[in-house]
């Protein structure tokens, strides 16, 4: 088990049954489970809607931006990325309008 | 260049700044920024930027001013309903500074015009309200080696970066791939508040004065993200330059604009749709 | 009360939102503000507030259009220096929304006139720029059950809260004591850029908003502290009301509005002097 | 020692020759030492002019607001709260410009 902290923002919330932020624990083992393993996981689990628009592939579809404790995740080595306890990952969709 | 004393009385609030000071407002005085799309970003962005002094501000639009866009492009009059938006925010602006320098540029960018459009600015500000045109600015942007401070705003969230400044990514660096049609959401369509435009564009006018007068930004690199439904602000760390950057990398492969709207499968006008109630 | 067509399609943007709706703009019609000082943040409150439907607009200021305003007080006009800045904005703003209805109150407000001047109105918005007022301002909506919507703004700095709303605390029960006048500055004094009394003043008007639409504010009991030059944002959780409060504990020792310029040792006559370069 | 983060804003900074964070290892006792020790250590180490401006009494000068680690300080006892190892202190001079 390793617990997260998951936050949605930008629209991402709408995909989520409006949920803004959940504190879950995932049956991945810390250390060693990545973010690779991570999105399949909440796209079964979570997910609320319309799979398509959360993930492309094995990773997020254009135009999510994933930060991993107030970074980047590309920073972090994105898909690669070995869970901790207590990370807080957000996953925000960019927006476009003015 | 020098500034008269009516201009010392009229910006001695931000020359009395110890990092503005004569020189900064100079700087200013200097300056020559474009703002594309006069809307909910860009009534703000142009507003703060004329009443600052900028030497020469671009104001880039192809709409007219609809009644339903007054709820937030506070620069728009009920008089100027049906008029070119350029127009109608350059009579606003002229009236509260006609020491500017003002250029109307009321067209549809596309890849057959944003170079010779953006060319002489030194900044650009991407106040628009589409995913192509989103990508030409950066596109042109990186080709003219020119900063863009690019600001979104949709429902009660805001977004804002500085791209292609000081070894920062541009747009593409973060998002190589357009997102599909389906999951952009404009704010004819999502709808979004007034205030929370104002304060976005407030910050990218801010972002233009201090790259200007102060030849940095707080946001090369760095995205803030705005939830004013919550009050919450975050700031967060993007990453660099790629240098597999398709634009901006060390082997572009982008080397002129392309078609933008066939590249996001999407189309740059955002004119207004009927509201569902 | 209603909504007609022409205010369906010009609120339209804003309705859409699901937490606005028809009840949110209803509700935004029936409301009545007061905005305190139409200066650097009181602009921006005030054309947002209008332009969003706000029923009944209340400005309330005792002095007159100076050139050295423009740059940051962006309602104002070359056109106006010299007049009334409740008459200037006024004009600005029926320019842009001539369904809301305005009321102007070119006062300096005092211990004798406040009460009456607030008790018409919903929510009282801060936007002044001395601490007497803000102290008169806050004991009068404490006196009236009134909330007051506090912003304030100087160099690249900002700060904004909601006093007195939702058990929250009061300005006194932060600050009991006025601070010396040696440690004031003020926006002339001091200096300050535009587009961050843009921002703050935005901030300011979207509060209101949602605490007309949603009966909330993220900002009741927290405090945004904005730092302009870092990008930087930190909101911060306050102390609740107080019991020992002067004006709003349980035996209150301020039961009617006192001398405010002798409490502060400070005149809240912000006369534009001189700027020293 | 006690090793705290204290940030100034709001013009507080100017009193402390322009920095606006420091980090800052102080010779007092963690868990024992309180706000009531720190304050005159800020005044005689740090400050560097006007201690009028910064201090009246035994506590800060009216106009201040202090945050111990984002909160009022109100909340956590103000002058009695017990300092412990990287404890973010924040000194903020209010605003009252418009
Ligand atoms: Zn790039
Ligand atoms: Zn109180």
């Amino acid at each position: 088990m390793v617990s997260l902290e998951l936050r949605f923002s930008g629209g991402m919330e709408l995909l989520f049954g409006g949920t803004k932020a959940v504190t879950v624990d995932v049956p991945l083992k810390a250390g060693a489970a990545t973010m690779r393993d991570l999105l399949p996981w909440m796209r079964d689990h979570l997910l609320k809607e319309r799979p398509e628009l959360f993930m492309d592939g094995d990773s997020v579809r254009p135009g999510i931006l994933v930060l991993i404790n107030d970074a980047d995740w590309e920073l972090e080595g994105d898909l690669e990325y070995a869970l901790k306890a207590s990370d807080e990952i957000v996953f925000i969709s960019t927006l476009h309008g003015g | 260049m020098s500034l008269s004393n009516e201009e010392i009385e009229r910006y001695g609030r931000q020359m009395i700044l110890p990092n503005i000071g004569r020189p900064g407002q100079l700087a200013i005085k200097q300056a020559s920024v474009l703002v594309v799309g006069t809307g909910g970003l860009g009534a703000p962005v142009a507003m703060y930027l004329a009443c600052a002094g900028i030497g020469t501000l671009g104001l880039v639009d192809h709409d007219t001013v609809a009644v339903s866009n007054i709820h937030r492009q506070v620069i728009h009059t009920e008089d100027s309903v049906g008029i070119a938006k350029t127009t109608s925010a350059r009579q606003a602006l002229e009236r509260a500074n006609s020491h500017v320098r003002y250029v109307e540029h009321n067209l549809l960018l596309d890849a057959s015009n944003a170079l010779d459009t953006l060319r002489p600015y030194d900044i650009i500000v991407d106040c628009t309200d589409n995913v192509p045109t989103r990508y030409l600015l950066n596109d042109a942007c990186v080709m003219l080696g020119k900063p863009l401070v690019s600001g979104s705003a949709l429902r009660f969230d805001g977004q804002l970066t500085v791209y292609h400044y000081h070894g920062g990514p541009c747009y593409r660096c973060l998002f190589p791939t357009p997102p599909p049609p389906e999951t952009v959401t404009n704010c004819d369509d999502g709808g979004v508040l007034g205030p929370v435009t104002g304060m976005l564009g407030s910050l990218q006018a801010l972002e233009v004065l201090k790259m200007v007068a102060l030849g940095e930004s707080a946001f090369a690199g760095r995205m803030l993200l705005a939830d004013g439904l919550a009050g919450a602000f975050r700031t967060v760390k993007l990453r660099g330059r790629q240098k597999t950057c398709a634009v901006c990398g060390d082997e572009p492969t982008i080397k002129e604009l392309v078609d933008y709207v066939q590249f996001c499968g999407a189309r740059p006008d955002d004119k207004t749709k009927p509201v569902k109630m």
